[in-house]
């Protein structure tokens, strides 16, 4: 195959050929062209096939707003679908596929659905399939899933990286075309710090498809000595391959940087998109305007595309969509697009159009009249032309170029809620009032459609957006045309007109919408579709306003416009995710053991981003049970260690320390003496249970308070809630000690004999009895904290040291130990020694406990003000029929007691209305020989050995239990004490 | 009209002459037995049941802008009821019920596709929990199923289960749960309403209430004043700014909720899929799009937008499950305003003032609970006494300490 | 957002947690008569305006510091950035 | 003498160094850190400690390069110290001897890992890192940022291509691996 259509001149490579694939064929292309330009010059029109109808699609844009040219590119796992073919920068070994057909891209046997067309009308499905009932999931929705969406995804994982950014600016400007080329100049010589983005790998905008000249150069080629000037700036970041897809609150926008998309495969360890998050001062929009097509029978065969494309084609990629082109226009473009063409030596079959003072020309026909039908399965080959008088005329073409005005890229004016307003002279809408914070919109987006307009708005646009004093400087001589348009959206009498091209969106359809009551632009869209699309509406909306606006006897502003959505233009969700993926979702907290841990072969589990050994296998093991046995047996029987650091810790320092814990606490701190330690309850201030855990006093002034591992980060800011908000003259100074200190907790009768070993002073019973903490050395003279507190129940302790120093703690205290066979124990072991000792956890703190239904009544001192006291009291959170905390035990040791079961009365029926409560926490018990479980039961303090069913339907259990104190183990408390 | 398959083929046969308005635009009439205030799906339903279920006569639906223009009209169209307290459970059990025989009621295809919804398990500790759930369902007599990551992996082969931070270790389903499409849901309410007499009046905005000696008279609105017996208040996000004219403070406050939707791809997600350690969920919609969401922005807001750091949150916790996703593209994000009470449970009540009722604080859960909202608020409407699957929602239960906290988080609605 | 800190400047607004209204610093008296409705209303009942409103953000991965924004709810735009310890003595809090 | 040997935040002896073309990434361990916060009342009192020790008083969002303190503000009335670690081992005793009731000084020096970030390709690394207005930073600039979800300090020292990260020790993994690929990314 060779390039047909290629024409002489434009701004492609031709040293550098570039090979690439569409649907198997093989062609060529240059470096320069997209892939939709390199597939028209190879003399290619039909590129798709359209959502609904499966009608036949080329191209109809050459930018991003193309609704129909997509499709998928690359294979394998770099398989993308609905890729615009007119945005896919042409690149050696390309490979492309068509999408959306069944059988080949020619022979689509769903075009069956074009000639069903007539049954298959705006809203059909809300009417029908309704009978059988069961038929919509079993056969109906079946059939309409398979034909839905456009391309596929490859469903393997994407292999490519993202990166994510930050850049602040004083001025941002998006589009560089004349507009924002001369707004950039002008602010980057001005000092500024100016980033200009660009979604176009070639900067200038329309400056590169047009002939237009300034000054005494090309358009192109000022635009080219303008970027290099601009290059040579410091100040001036230049960015193209850019799309800027959003404007946020207070001066923040959502760009993508396409890093890797021009490339066979993005460069190794390099991103392929950045998301680029930009704090600016102002921005400047400069983004453009898109021409729209106009409606006419069967205006939607390949081949049929917009003027303004012809012309990019044309003159940017030396490409003419066919050998002959025809023009249908309502304004003076369409001429301006048959004069580049006709100077190329295209064909003009004629150009066709509406005005009766259409301008004439010596080098083709001009006919006024309009377009009423056309020809060619797969691709255009005549249109039909009904003429002033009546007559209707028959052109040969293969291409034919709509020129229906242009519209405003008002998008990103309209992220925040602006409304655009309605311009008459340019038939368009045009920016609001209501801007985005320090947005300015210059150029075409702001209806100035010459090129010298857009000049003078870009250098006005950044004059004002810098504050900068004196006149504007001198700008360059351009075309400054008038506008000359007579607005027409639709030909009169024509019904399978598409207005949508990709979802198949016709008059009819709006037609049909009108007259069943979905008047509302709103509901126009949702009821018909049109402009959900992949081009949210870019090309279609305003046909479907004008006509609804007909319709309903109103002017097109009365009807107004669908709401403009970021993004700008679809956005890969890898990019968004960017690089937290995988392992890297969220970042991992490590403990100061877990080297040691995993030399000694431990089980991770996670914890609020912690990785905590959850046990530790050993050679013979072959469940997690043996090992969480022997752990727990080893611990009460000798002694046993484990990294406690992820519990959140807070340095409290202050004269009013003790006071401010009394005030976060239910229960009294005042009194604590200094050595001693005390659990502590917080609640939240609607008095239920918050967090629970330790405060120890370390001087008069200073305490050192625990919470647990996944609330450390809420609980600190509780306390500076009410450090800061509730008591600001409170003299309490509070930091995070979380990761200053590694934290071992020794538990087991001999903790005491290995301590002994470690620590510089004497710890005995009367010297550091139960509770105790204090500042001690150990080995010798290393700073350390120890606390005599215990979650196992067994006498115990916490020993702290300067992070660092955690690992080797943790192999002194495994060598000193190992006389009384010291044993490691995970997070498993720990929480079965806490349901033995019936402790609550955050199983049972769930948000939705009270200190009363926790066994802590008594505790909420009403002796002074504490969060959560008063709201404690409610009635509904007391009296008869409250949950309080029990223990579970199987009635036959065998059974299993599963937490997440629920409790039913022995007799009684099993069903919500006659729900006791539910077990909460649950382990099998090494120590007892059996299951235990811990839960809440209704008033379940009386009900002390009642026998009970605990089932759990979803896991087929349902067991008899005795109710029992959740306090398995040592209920006296003595072994603690010893 | 009855609305079937032999009639559309009738009318593709015939030009499609005799397709007529969905709903009238009448004028308001000077006075109503009731007027639901809030064009949306749960106005739209109370309506619908009150003249069907409840044969009330002369009632209109007032309409600040075009019906279902809100949340309805910019949900993630889910339809679950996997709750797990007594107060909830068995409403948005009822809800699902009425959801499985709803498009038969009211003669509309709102394509409720029962494909199921199933939340991700990652620890022992979420586990506990979801059983605990799971029976809570069963045991009122809705569907549950724990499923096994192989289970699991089987319907989501691409799913990450090798390289994922947080382990995949098993899920809760509901098989019966599902979507729905969410604009025909309020459409099928308004021409079932509109066809059994309803006025449904849109562009008349309330303005104020007409209070004498503690009793509602009817409604100030931008067309005039409309006298009523009963006014029943159902806006969600707008509830405290429609109801502090009636001088209520309410417990709730209004927060943007983002949704987005992906290009149409050819099918690849069965059915629903809740990430249980980010913030994702995600279904594909019958056109083939990803409709997916994850957390509120976090503060109040009326804006029906967003801003970037939660869409940022939202995609990572999806690329972190399914990372074949890296390479659709989101197409469009919008926000809803949600009426997120204080302990993430709505209110349907009498007010103190006579006539006067409200049904609100739907936080992010309110498109599934649309028919059982709109029949229980016309029930109250209709006899002044509550739904017996709504007892609990009543405004007195923060001062009585009866709060209904699914989450557990507190008085602060944000982060239920 | 950008929350221009009264110490640090313009700062991300996704640096900081949002908490609520600001009326969350005054915190009934425990000991008044009516200490049990004041505090249900405190907790519970909330003006949700849509237009101005102060409210409390911290500033989490910042400086720690808890701050009363005053922000349009309908707009987003800011007018006042206070230090809330500053706000809660100004509105007669101590200790 | 204690035989307790610490460790670096990424585990072993020695610091770690990773080397690119344009950027070389360090782990510093030798810092010793303690904060200081200003007692209610006592705010004049340690305002004239720090001058003492520093020099100045770090402003927000500043730091005092001092040697061997140096110290940065951290929040209102409370400001991170550090000095080399083998001088200063005990650094939060000898602050409190220092500032006494005028304080409350917390030790700090095993809660942070510390990078430092040299090389010409520095402004381009931190901005895929954070949202700190790098290029408008100068010298003696320190805020507190989130990189890759961490709370982290940045600091920017003299040398114009060199900034210091202090990050939760925990994740220095995470930290690492984020400063890692950003330096591919760039370099």
């Amino acid at each position: 195959m060779t390039q047909v259509n290629r024409l002489a001149g434009g701004q492609i490579d031709r040293t550098k050929t570039c090979n690439f694939t569409f649907d198997g064929n093989p062609y060529a292309g240059h470096s320069g062209d997209t892939l939709a330009s390199a597939l028209l010059a190879n003399g290619v029109r039909l590129m798709g096939r359209s959502f609904k109808y499966h009608r036949p699609r080329g191209v109809l844009t050459a930018g991003s707003e193309e609704p129909n040219a997509l499709v998928e590119l690359r294979g394998g796992a770099r398989q993308e679908p609905n890729t615009r073919a007119t945005t896919i920068e042409l690149y050696d070994g390309l490979l492309a596929k068509s999408q959306n057909h069944m059988g080949s891209l020619r022979f689509d046997l769903l075009a069956i659905n074009d000639r069903l067309s007539n049954f298959l009308t705006a809203g059909f499905y809300y009417k029908t399939f309704m009978w059988p009932a069961a038929f919509w999931e079993k056969l109906y929705e079946p059939i309409i899933r398979k034909a839905a969406g456009l391309g596929s995804l490859s469903l393997k994982d994407d292999p490519d990286v993202y990166d994510k950014g930050f850049l602040h600016c004083d001025l941002l400007i998006i589009g560089a075309g004349p507009a924002g080329l001369m707004a950039a100049l002008i602010a980057g010589r001005a000092g500024a710090d100016v980033i200009i983005a660009d979604e176009d790998f070639a900067l200038g905008g329309r400056l590169n498809s047009e002939t237009l000249s300034i000054a005494d150069q090309s358009g192109a080629d000022w635009a080219a000595a303008t970027i290099a000037e601009l290059s040579s700036l410091p100040n001036v970041r230049i960015m193209p391959r850019t799309t800027v897809i959003g404007a946020f609150d207070h001066g923040i926008y959502g760009a993508v940087e396409r890093v890797g998309d021009h490339l066979h495969t993005p460069d190794a360890n390099k991103p392929r998109q950045v998301l680029w998050r930009i704090y600016t001062q102002k921005t400047i929009l400069a983004a453009g305007a898109i021409e729209r097509p106009i409606a006419f029978e069967n205006n939607d065969r390949p081949g049929i595309m917009l003027g303004s494309a012809l012309r990019t084609y044309a003159n940017r990629f030396a490409v003419a969509a066919d050998k002959r082109v025809a023009i249908f226009t309502n304004n003076n473009d369409g001429h301006r697009t048959a004069a580049d063409l006709h100077a190329k030596g295209v064909k003009i079959s004629a150009v066709v159009d509406v005005r009766p003072d259409a301008p004439r020309s010596m080098d083709y026909e001009v006919l006024q009249g309009e377009v009423v039908d056309t020809k060619g399965r797969l691709g255009l080959t005549f249109a039909e032309v009904k003429l002033a008088d009546g007559s209707i005329r028959t052109l040969e073409c293969g291409a034919l170029g709509m020129s229906g005005g242009w519209n405003p890229n008002v998008h990103m004016t309209c992220h925040q809620r602006g409304r655009p307003v309605w311009n008459d002279g340019i038939a368009a809408f045009v920016p609001g009032a209501d801007l985005p914070t320090g947005m300015i919109v210059a150029g075409a987006a702001n209806g100035d459609m010459s090129t010298a307009g857009a000049l003078k708005g870009g250098a006005t646009a950044a004059k004002l957006a810098l504050g900068l004093k004196g006149r504007l400087p001198k700008l360059p001589k351009a075309e400054d045309a008038p506008i000359n348009l007579k607005p027409f959206w639709y030909v009169k009498g024509c019904s399978r007109a598409w207005l949508d091209q990709q979802n198949d969106v016709t008059v009819k359809d709006v037609k049909l919408s009108h007259q069943e009551g979905f008047r509302s632009v709103e509901h126009l869209k949702r009821y018909t579709t049109l402009g959900m699309a992949t081009d949210q509406g870019k090309t279609s909306n305003m046909g479907g306003l004008a006509i609804m606006a007909e319709l309903a006897g109103k002017a097109i502003p009365e009807v107004g416009t669908t709401i403009f959505r970021p993004p700008y233009t679809p956005t890969a969700i890898g990019a968004l995710g960017g690089r937290h993926r995988g392992q890297e979702f969220h970042p991992k907290r490590l403990t100061p053991s877990h080297k040691w841990a995993e030399e000694h072969g431990a089980v991770f589990v996670e914890v609020g981003n912690w990785l905590r050994a959850q046990w530790f296998p050993r050679e013979g093991e072959t469940t997690w049970r043996e090992s969480v046995d022997r752990e727990v047996l080893a611990t009460r029987k000798s002694v046993g260690v484990c990294d406690v650091t992820t519990l959140g810790k807070v340095d409290v320092q202050g004269t009013d320390a003790a006071d401010f814990l009394n005030k976060i606490y239910c229960n009294g701190f005042a009194k604590l003496a200094v050595g001693k330690t005390r659990y502590g309850l917080m609640l939240r201030e609607d008095g239920i249970a918050m967090d629970d855990g330790t405060a120890a006093r370390l001087a008069e002034d200073h305490f050192v308070v625990t919470t647990t591992t996944a609330n450390a980060l809420p609980v600190y800011r509780h306390m500076e809630f009410v450090r800061q908000c509730l008591f600001p003259d409170i003299d309490v100074q509070l930091i995070s000690t979380t990761e200053a200190w590694a934290q071992y907790a020794v538990a087991g009768p001999n903790s005491r004999n290995l301590l002994s070993a470690i620590v510089d002073q004497v710890i005995s019973n009367e010297a550091f009895p139960f509770m105790a903490c204090a500042n001690i050395t150990i080995c010798g003279g290393l700073r350390a904290r120890l606390f005599r507190i215990s979650f196992s129940g067994e006498l115990a302790y916490e020993i702290a040291v300067p992070t660092e120093y955690g690992d080797a703690l943790m192999r002194k205290i495994m060598e000193v130990g190992a006389q009384y066979d010291v044993t490691p124990y995970g997070t498993e072991a720990l929480g079965v020694m806490r349901i033995e000792k019936g402790h609550a956890a955050g199983n049972e703190l769930n948000g939705t406990t009270t200190a009363l239904n926790l066994g802590m009544a008594r505790m909420v001192s009403k002796k002074k003000d504490s969060i959560g006291s008063t709201l404690s009291e409610r009635d509904g959170l007391n009296g008869d029929g409250q949950l309080s905390q029990v223990g579970i035990k199987p009635v036959d040791p065998n059974d299993p007691v599963p937490a997440g079961a629920h409790l039913m009365d022995a007799d009684g029926p099993v069903d919500a209305a006659h729900d006791q409560g539910y077990a909460t926490s649950a382990c099998y018990s090494p120590h007892l020989g059996h299951a235990i479980a811990i839960g809440f039961l209704k008033n379940g303090t009386d009900r002390m050995g009642e026998r009970m069913r605990l089932v759990s339907p979803l896991t087929g259990v349902d067991v008899q239990v005795e109710i029992t104190s959740a306090h398995f183990i040592d209920p006296e408390g003595e072994r603690l004490r010893a | 009209m009855r609305y079937s398959g032999l009639k559309v083929i009738k009318e593709a046969l015939t030009g499609h002459k005799e397709w007529t308005p969905a709903w009238r635009d009448p004028e308001p009439q000077s006075e109503y037995d009731v007027i639901v205030i809030g064009g949306g799906g749960h106005g739209l339903a109370t309506a619908y049941y009150l003249a069907k279920e409840y044969e009330q006569k002369r009632i209109a639906v007032l309409e600040k802008g075009w019906i279902g223009g809100g949340n309805v009209g910019r949900n993630t169209t889910i339809i679950r009821s996997n709750y797990l307290l007594d107060g909830n459970e068995p409403f948005y059990e009822f809800s699902l019920k009425l959801w499985e025989g709803l498009e038969q009621d009211f003669n509309y295809n709102a394509m409720v596709s029962q494909r199921g919804i199933l939340n991700l398990i990652h620890s022992d500790a979420q586990r506990d929990a979801f059983i605990r759930r799971g029976n809570a369902m069963l045991l009122n007599g809705a569907d549950a199923e724990m499923l096994t990551t192989a289970q699991i992996k089987a319907r989501y082969p691409f799913l990450n289960t090798e390289d994922a931070r947080f382990p995949i270790k098993g899920g809760l389903a509901q098989h019966r749960g599902g979507t729905v499409r969410h604009d025909a849901v309020a459409w099928g309410y308004a021409r079932g309403a509109d066809s059994r007499g309803v006025d449904i009046i849109q562009n008349c905005e309330v303005t104020g209430f007409r209070i004498e000696n503690g009793k509602c008279l009817g409604v100030e609105t931008s067309r005039g004043f409309i006298g009523a017996k009963k006014v029943g208040c159902a806006v969600a996000g707008s509830s405290s700014r429609l109801m502090s004219k009636a001088e209520m403070r309410l417990p709730m406050e209004s927060h943007v909720l983002q949704a987005f939707v992906s290009e149409g791809l050819k099918p690849v997600l069965p059915g629903v899929v809740t990430f249980g350690a980010g913030h994702f969920y995600v279904s594909q919609s019958d056109k083939g799009g990803l409709v997916f969401g994850g957390d509120l922005d976090g503060y109040n807001s009326y804006a029906q937008r967003g801003n970037l750091p939660t869409v940022e949150d939202v995609c990572e916790g999806g690329m972190a499950i399914f990372p074949a996703f890296g390479r659709a593209r989101l197409l469009r994000m919008w926000g809803g305003i949600m009426d997120m009470s204080m302990d993430g449970s709505p209110i349907i009540d009498r007010t103190h003032i006579d006539g006067l009722y409200f049904n609100g604080g739907w936080c992010y859960g309110g498109f599934k609970a649309t028919p059982a909202s709109g029949f229980c608020f016309a029930h109250l409407l209709a006899n002044d006494v509550p739904h017996p699957t709504a007892t609990a929602y009543r405004f007195d239960r923060f001062e009585k300490g009866l709060m209904i906290d699914e989450k557990g988080m507190g008085n602060q609605p944000n982060l239920h | 957002m950008i929350i221009d800190h009264p110490l640090l400047g313009p700062r991300d607004a996704s640096e900081f947690t949002y908490m609520g209204d600001a009326k969350l610093i005054d915190r009934p008296d425990w000991q008044s008569q009516t200490a049990a409705q004041e505090f249900y209303e405190y907790g519970y009942l909330r003006d949700n305006p849509a237009g101005w409103h102060e409210e409390l953000w911290f500033h989490e991965a910042g400086d720690r510091s808890w701050l009363v924004v005053t922000r349009n709810t309908v707009t987003h735009d800011i007018s006042k950035v206070e230090l809330a310890r500053d706000v809660a003595r100004a509105r007669g809090r101590s200790k | 003498m204690h035989d307790l040997q610490p460790v670096t935040a990424l585990g072993g002896a020695d610091p770690h160094i990773d080397t690119f073309d344009h950027i070389t990434i360090t782990g510093n361990n030798g810092l010793a850190l303690a904060s200081v916060a200003a007692r209610m009342g006592h705010e004049k009192a340690c305002h004239t400690a720090l001058k003492k020790l520093l020099g100045t008083v770090p402003a927000p969002g500043k730091a005092v390069l001092h040697d061997p303190e140096a110290g940065f503000w951290m929040g209102p009335d409370q400001w991170m110290i550090g000095a080399p670690r083998e001088t200063h081992e005990l650094l939060a005793d000898a602050l409190k001897n220092k500032f006494g009731d005028a304080a409350s000084v917390t030790e700090q020096s095993g809660a942070w890992v510390c990078f430092d970030v040299i090389g010409p390709a520095m402004p381009d690394l931190c901005e895929r890192l954070c949202a700190v207005p790098i290029r408008r930073m100068v010298a003696g600039d320190a805020q507190r940022t989130m990189i890759h979800q961490l709370g982290c300090f940045v600091i920017r020292r003299d040398n114009p291509e060199h900034i210091r990260i202090l990050g939760p020790r925990a994740s220095a993994g995470s930290l690492h691996h984020a400063l890692i690929t950003a330096a591919h990314s760039v370099g």
